[in-house]
């Protein structure tokens, strides 16, 4: 029957009457998570050939093991972001986190194990996001510029009120999680490379966040809310609700980096984080998801973030100075959003 | 285009200055209103205002319209103005000639910026977080590329020097031509069919596409006026600092915004009028200098800006469906 | 016409309330100062099926959204099963077994068609909380027994097809699918057929016997006569946000529907005497669009009106657009007064003459937050540059008034909002924009959709008016009365091609909807 | 007026070091009568913010303002502007501005940089590779360290300079990921020298987690109190500094005297540890550069003895 018929064509048309370049153009649309993956590929062989040396397996536990923070953030803005939100006051939520728990422990319960401090920071990251959220759902204004504000709010309040010395007499238990070790491998060159064990944070996070997407009604009302909240509403979705658990979450995720970040650092700075935000939103929209919402993968999200990782960490080894870093991701930014606007104007 | 002068958002604001300047006579004492003082906040006050004007017309233009790269660009133009002009003018011997050539290539950069971030916009049709968000890391790539991070210093250059910090009849050269840009900005988007278009492409882009307004074209236009605007503030930087850097003002991204959702522009498009943003960019200024003087932590001062921020917005009427789509998403008729 | 007796021509609507699924008690729903609902008292029984008739714009999609609690009542109340629901939303009401077909589908776009189809099902089950996991089993399972229903493919591929992706006569078929999904008491549907094909539509209505027979009561809103009589069932007819009659559809001849939904006997009488074709104004050769019309041929006098119509995907919709170089046609040519144009943007149009007023005013027309007066001289701001080329804002204001009062418009002041503005009202300041560029070719979309009695005839006027003045029009509408009442020449689209094109003298609407139905696909029942 | 107001403005409010110089500033005040002193800084390390703040100190009329410079080129000209004003501006860390009275320099950069140096080569046997981290290329003082570093070695050969001044931005994380960097790049690598306070910090835990300890020498500018735990565990050899609290206290006797029309000579003693026979030469500009000996050379046997 027509509509059949209709869409069959649709798809056909294109594969038939089709070259090469057409196909490839074709599939990228439907796979968009393979346009980070690609850019990595090019990278790695760009870096690889110039630079033999990167090829170890020292490089591959390092950019896994500076993806952890990046990581957990950008999963968090990957959420609010397929809801047709935007946000960018994890960093500020982090750091408040962070330097208030630390020091709270550190002060009195030096003893605390690390869990409950990891908790600790979880929930005070999740009551943070829901200020977010609540403002988000009441001032009804765009979530970028709420979160600008709260950003600043957080920051300033941290700053004023709690401390700005940065400490190096963290509690044991935080220093002792950061220590841990997965594998430790002895490089030809004669020294230890160590995979530590907080990278599995970033991985059950990941799977996480891929199960609530994926297999929770929620994570489908996060995409149809991200798709068009009018008719998510009109269809029985309650949108201030998710509003509310998108950003909930993503506090929830940032205060948990918070902790990683000082536990992995050995110290707590209160003026550590700030700045990265950019980077960590540019990862999400590398790995594919518009920021008009209602899209986004977690998989394609991690590529982002190493993409990210790879171009900031492994610049000294092709002898390009660190401080062409930013234009280099800056027009990978831009080349994203060319890449999906296509892909977009293809499917309509 | 028709709308009265006076209205609340305004009045409001007027509001507001009376109160500040009231509260810091009390606090502070005559000295606060001193000519030296209103001076150096006005020098301050013209690169803000500036980059505010840019996010503004972003704003206005709608389809979730915004510049995050203003501070970036302004930056940038001064680091490239610095490298050309040796080429063409040497401080030492022709300042005066030196300055204008300055001034040329930032304008020159400006507009190349600003017609970059218009093109994404329009015509690749990215939206304006992403084009702004990565044209903002490039500038601000290439200012730290060429500069290798470090300042590079004009040393002092006389009429430069001038122009920044010089008054004529009391009034600061540099907030002279703020004032000046202001007046024709706001004349021209009340005025010229460009603004009534402006503003009406910002209500509902979809509405100006069907009744004949080149959009691409006004997108285009919009964000390249506002790359000229940053590369004046650039211009100003550079001349009240004698210097030029890349991570210079840092700060200011979410101050232009605050000054912006202060004044009223609305985030989602379609309203925003300069004098209200000039009202609350001097707003911003006299609180920001009266904390200076009772020496307040800075600390305190950006959680302020950030509870200003929220504070305004809740003030503001804005309409929900905006912000959970920053674009119309495609009907599903 | 507020106080008109309710018509109650059916033994069954008596002392039903015991038996009713649904009762409405003086609903009334306001949106600012429209008053779209006006004490609305309905009951819907189990296995009936009702058709809701009415002018564009008179109530009948707010009333449906009212039932299905998408939007609250003003003021009333509403029963369900004989019990009052208080807070009644979107959720509950499909909890409770009212599913709905909405005119403007209300698919998730960037959603598959299975979860289009099965999320709704998961929600009532967790009545309407979130933190549940999803059964993706129950979700296709449910999906795959809606779509054979629809007879859609249950093939994975199509199942995992973004909506935003299929074809609107899919999307249309899709939602039918939603809404037959679940264990239903009652199935609205808002002008389903539109984009169907009459086999989609036999099918459709197989689909409703079952559902009948099941117990299931249906509210079709329609504006296809045929549809409903041959479906059967009670009528229902709404004028201006009141309910004037229910009675059963078979005992309702098309004119005392007419009647009953306009408050007059519509006078088929024309409002010109057709004209003898005067100077050669446009001629389209061979203009196609790949994927909506081809090879299109037609020309156009001045002083003529020329009335287009055809199913939805037809290419009736494309063509204008075409016209105005909203969407620029791929192949053809296109002269105006013999010079050839080549139409990029609108604005090519706009400057060689051509005028387009939309078919959505509401999204593609005005700029609702603006005032009247910007939305009435944008399309002429550079003939009202003063010194220095600035806007000269007296002239501005003074064009303004002048077209209110031309044009009738009921407006409080030229600087209120044109939202303040009534729907035929705002109809007419967009009009009136466009002829402010007095263009030599008008091109109306569905002039008079959402437009109230009054204001389409001053409408009319209007458009006769300009056609005496020599300017060309053409009319793309639906409504085959509007067309047979205003054109001189009407073109009947179908499959993208221009099948025929009719003097309108030798033309009936009978006739008329047979060329629209004849063409290689069949088609469904004529529009009223 | 009667009182005297001196301000010092620091780069960044809130960091440890200028906490501790504030303490410095504090304590001048006290015990100096006739003259009221303050400390205010930035809350972001943005010239912008110091300009405004340095600007809006100018139109509070204060009579002495001591600066230091976040950016030195961004100050020149409202710096020149308060003098012009009357205002007696003095700076500190920042030997190439022009528009100055005086600027205080714990000690000639270049011997520091050298100092540092010597600890390295000693601890790297006089050979092998080494490189050189600074905070930012913009502060002047950690290039001229790690330019003074590089002289010193030149006169052993086997020491070769590899990647020098890797900009760390006064973060001790991004420190460490350019040291790992370092580490993979050049294999053989022996020795760093540290620029910004927290440099070694973020080079010691790379090392540390490397496995090098005893492989590689670290030294460079830091606190006693944030390196303590790397020089325990030795990750860490040498660490460098001067005491901000009397740098702190040292400016304002310097811009105390400048208000008074004093005049400074070399070998004066201002009372101040390491400041007991000053070194006063011409500076670039019609100002004056005074240097002290005030750096302290700490290892893991006497770091305790300094409680910041
Ligand atoms: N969201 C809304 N805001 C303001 N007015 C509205 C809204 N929805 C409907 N209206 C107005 O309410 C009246 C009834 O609208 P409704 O959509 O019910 O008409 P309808 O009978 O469905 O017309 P059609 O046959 O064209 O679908 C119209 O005047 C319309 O302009
Ligand atoms: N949002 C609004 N704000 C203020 N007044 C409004 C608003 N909407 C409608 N009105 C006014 O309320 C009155 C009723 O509106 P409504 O749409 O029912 O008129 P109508 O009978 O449909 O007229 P028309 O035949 O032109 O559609 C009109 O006078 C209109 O101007
Ligand atoms: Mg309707
Ligand atoms: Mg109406």
């Amino acid at each position: 029957m027509t509509a059949i018929s209709d869409t069959n064509t649709k798809t056909m048309d294109i594969s038939d009457s089709a070259n090469v370049y057409q196909k490839l153009q074709q599939w990228l649309v439907n796979h968009p998570i393979m346009f980070p993956l690609l850019l990595i590929i090019i990278v790695c062989l760009v870096v690889g050939t110039i630079a033999p040396s990167f090829w170890q397996m020292a490089n591959v536990f390092d950019i896994l093991r500076a993806s952890v923070i990046r990581g957990l953030f950008a999963l968090g803005v990957l959420v609010v972001l397929a809801a047709g939100g935007l946000e960018v006051s994890f960093t500020s939520v982090a750091a408040l986190v962070m330097y208030s728990v630390t020091m709270l422990v550190t002060n009195y319960m030096p003893e605390l194990g690390f869990f409950p401090i990891m908790v600790m920071g979880a929930i005070g990251g999740t009551l943070l996001g829901v200020v977010n959220g609540l403002l988000v759902n009441t001032l009804k204004a765009p979530s970028l510029i709420v979160t600008i504000g709260t950003q600043y709010a957080f920051r300033g309040f941290l700053l004023t009120f709690i401390g700005t010395a940065l400490f190096m007499n963290i509690p044991a238990s935080m220093e002792q999680f950061g220590q841990i070790t997965l594998v430790t491998l002895t490089n030809d060159a004669g020294f230890e490379v160590k995979l530590p064990a907080y990278v599995l944070v970033l991985l059950a996070a990941a799977l996480l966040t891929w199960f609530i997407l994926n297999h929770t009604l929620m994570g489908r009302a996060i995409y149809a809310t991200g798709g068009n909240p009018d008719i998510a509403e009109r269809l029985g979705f309650k949108v201030p609700q998710v509003q509310l658990f998108v950003f909930a979450y993503a506090g929830f995720l940032a205060g948990i980096a918070g902790i990683l970040h000082v536990s992995s650092n050995r110290l707590a700075n209160p003026f550590d984080l700030a700045g990265t935000e950019l980077a960590v939103i540019a990862a999400v929209v590398l790995g594919g998801a518009r920021i008009t919402g209602g899209s986004g993968s977690v998989g394609g999200t991690m590529l982002g973030v190493i993409l990210i990782t790879l171009v900031s960490n492994v610049l000294i080894l092709v002898g390009i100075p660190s401080t062409w870093q930013t234009a280099i991701l800056g027009s990978f930014i831009l080349i994203a959003g060319l890449f999906f606007c296509f892909t977009d104007k293809k499917q309509a | 285009m028709s709308s009265k002068f006076l209205d609340g958002q305004l009045g409001f604001l007027l509001l507001v200055n009376a109160l500040v300047v009231i509260a810091s006579l009390f606090l502070v004492g005559p000295r606060f209103v001193g000519l030296y003082n209103l001076q150096s906040m006005a020098i301050q006050l013209s690169e803000l205002g500036l980059l505010a004007f840019g996010v503004m017309l972003a704003m206005s233009a709608g389809r979730g319209g915004i510049d995050l790269s203003g501070v970036a660009l302004a930056n940038l133009s001064g680091v490239i103005a610095f490298m050309l002009t040796p080429t063409f003018a040497t401080a030492t011997e022709s300042p005066l000639l030196y300055c204008w050539v300055f001034a040329g290539f930032c304008l020159l950069t400006g507009l190349a910026g600003g017609l970059l971030n218009g093109a994404l916009v329009g015509y690749a049709g990215l939206t304006p977080i992403i084009a702004t968000l990565g044209t903002q890391m490039l500038f601000t790539g290439i200012a730290v590329g060429l500069t290798g991070g470090s300042a590079l210093r004009l040393g002092f250059i006389e009429p430069l020097d001038d122009f920044a910090n010089t008054s004529v009849l009391g009034i600061p050269i540099s907030f002279g031509l703020f004032l000046a840009i202001a007046g024709v900005l706001a004349l021209f988007l009340k005025y010229s069919s460009y603004g009534v278009r402006l503003y009406l492409l910002g209500s509902n882009d979809n509405a100006a596409k069907f009744s004949g307004i080149k959009v691409k074209r006004m997108y285009l236009i919009t964000y390249t006026l506002a790359g000229l605007l940053a590369s004046v503030a650039g211009v100003i930087i550079a001349a009240r600092t004698s210097s030029v850097k890349w991570d210079y003002g840092s700060s200011y991204v979410m101050v232009a915004i605050l000054i912006a959702v202060m004044a009223g522009v609305k985030p989602e498009g379609g309203f925003g009028r300069v004098i209200c943003v000039l009202m609350s960019a001097i707003a911003l200024q006299l609180m920001s200098s009266l904390f200076n003087f009772m020496a307040i932590s800075n600390f305190f001062r950006d959680c302020a800006w950030g509870l200003l921020l929220l504070i305004f917005l809740f003030a503001s009427k804005v309409n929900i469906t905006d912000f959970l789509r920053l674009r119309p998403s495609p009907a599903t008729k | 016409m507020a106080a008109q007796p309710i018509e109650q021509a059916l033994p069954t609507t008596r002392d039903s309330s015991a038996t009713a699924f649904i009762e409405l008690h003086e609903i009334h729903k306001r949106f600012g100062g429209v008053h779209a609902l006006k004490g609305v008292s309905l009951n819907i029984e189990p296995g009936q099926i009702y058709h809701l008739l009415g002018e564009n714009g008179c109530g009948k999609s707010t009333l449906i959204k009212v039932i299905a609690g998408a939007h609250p009542a003003s003021s009333g109340h509403l029963k369900v099963n004989g019990e009052t629901v208080s807070d009644f939303s979107s959720i509950k009401a499909l909890s409770l077994g009212i599913e709905t077909v909405y005119q403007d589908l209300s698919l998730l776009p960037n959603l598959t068609v299975a979860e289009n189809i099965g999320l709704s099902q998961q929600l009532v089950k967790s009545n309407g909380k979130l933190y549940r996991k999803l059964d993706s089993a129950a979700l296709i399972q449910t999906a795959k027994q809606a779509l054979r229903i629809v007879e859609l493919p249950v093939t994975p591929t199509f199942l995992n097809t973004q909506v935003d992706r299929l074809p609107i006569a899919t999307r249309q078929l899709v939602a039918i699918a939603r809404a037959v999904a679940g264990s239903a008491g009652l199935v609205i549907m808002d002008e389903p057929t539109t984009a169907l094909t009459k086999s989609e539509v036999d099918n459709l209505i197989a689909v409703v016997r079952k559902l009948q027979a099941e117990g299931v009561a249906v509210l079709f809103v329609t504006h296809k006569l045929d549809e409903c009589k041959e479906i059967g069932g009670i009528g229902l007819v709404m004028r201006d946000g009141e309910l004037v009659c229910q009675c059963d559809i078979a005992d309702l001849s098309k004119q005392r529907i007419g009647y009953l939904m306009t408050g007059r006997e519509i006078e088929q009488g024309r409002y010109r005497a057709p004209q003898q074709a005067g100077e050669r104004l446009l001629t389209v050769n061979q203009l196609g669009k790949t994927g909506a019309f081809s090879n299109v041929n037609f020309s156009l006098a001045k002083g003529e009106i020329l009335g287009i119509t055809g199913l939805l995907d037809s290419g009736r919709n494309e063509l204008p657009k075409a016209l105005a170089g909203v969407e620029p046609a791929s192949e053809g040519t296109i002269q105006l007064n013999g010079r050839l144009l080549s139409l990029h943007q609108v604005d090519d149009a706009v400057k060689a003459g051509i005028g387009y007023v939309p078919e959505d005013r509401l999204t593609e027309g005005l700029f609702l937050d603006k005032p009247i007066l910007d939305n009435a001289v944008m399309g002429i701001l550079d003939k009202l540059r003063g010194q220095l080329g600035l806007i000269d804002k007296h002239r501005a204001t003074e064009h303004t008034e002048n077209m209110v009062n031309d044009l009738a418009v009921v407006a409080s002041d030229v600087k209120a909002p044109v939202k303040s503005l009534s729907g035929g009202n705002q109809q007419k300041v967009l009009i009136g924009r466009w002829l402010a560029t007095d263009p030599q070719l008008l091109i109306l979309h569905g002039p008079t959709v959402g437009v109230d009695v009054g204001s389409k005839d001053t409408i009319y006027r209007i458009i006769q008016q300009q056609a005496e003045s020599g300017m060309g029009v053409i009319i793309i509408s639906d409504d085959l009365p509007e067309l047979i009442q205003n054109c001189d020449r009407i073109a009947v689209m179908s499959d993208g091609r221009m099948k025929t094109i009719v003097p309108v003298e030798e033309l009936t609407e009978q006739q008329l909807y047979t060329h629209i139905a004849s063409g290689n696909k069949a088609t469904q029942g004529v529009a009223l | 007026s009667a009182e005297k107001e001196i301000a010092t403005v620091v780069k960044v409010t809130g960091e440890n070091w200028f906490t501790r110089m504030g303490q410095g500033v504090e304590a001048f005040g006290a015990e100096t009568d006739g003259v009221k002193a303050r400390q205010v800084g930035p809350a972001k390390a943005d010239a912008a913010q110091q300009v405004a703040i340095i600007q809006d100190l100018i139109a509070q009329g204060v009579d002495a303002i001591t600066v230091v410079p976040m950016d030195p080129s961004a100050l020149e000209g409202v710096f020149r502007r308060a003098m012009q004003r009357g205002i007696v501006i003095t700076t500190h860390e920042a030997d190439n501005v022009q528009n100055t009275m005086v600027d205080m320099e714990a000690f000639d950069n270049f011997e520091f940089g050298a100092n540092f140096n010597q600890k390295l080569a000693e601890c790297m046997g006089h050979q092998g590779q080494w490189t050189s981290f600074v905070g930012s290329l913009g502060s002047l003082t950690h290039v001229q360290w790690a330019d003074g570093g590089a002289q010193y070695a030149e006169q052993y050969p086997e020491m070769e300079l590899v990647s020098p001044k890797n900009e760390s931005f006064n973060d001790a994380n991004r420190a460490y990921e350019q040291a790992k960097e370092i580490l993979r790049s050049y294999p053989d690598i022996k020795g760093f020298q540290g620029g910004s306070a927290i440099d070694v910090i973020g080079i010691g835990r790379a090392v540390e987690e490397a496995g090098l300890i005893g492989k590689v020498c670290v030294v460079g500018l830091g606190l006693p109190q944030d390196t303590g735990p790397y020089l325990e565990s030795g990750a860490v050899q040498y660490i460098s500094f001067w005491d901000p609290k009397d740098a702190g206290m040292v400016m304002n006797i310097l811009t105390n005297m400048t208000l008074n029309g004093e005049e400074i000579k070399s070998g004066m003693d201002l009372g101040v540890p390491g400041y007991n026979d000053i070194q006063v030469t011409q500076g670039p500009g019609e100002g004056i550069i005074v240097r002290g000996q005030a750096w302290v050379d700490v290892d893991v046997s006497n770091y305790k003895d300094y409680p910041f």
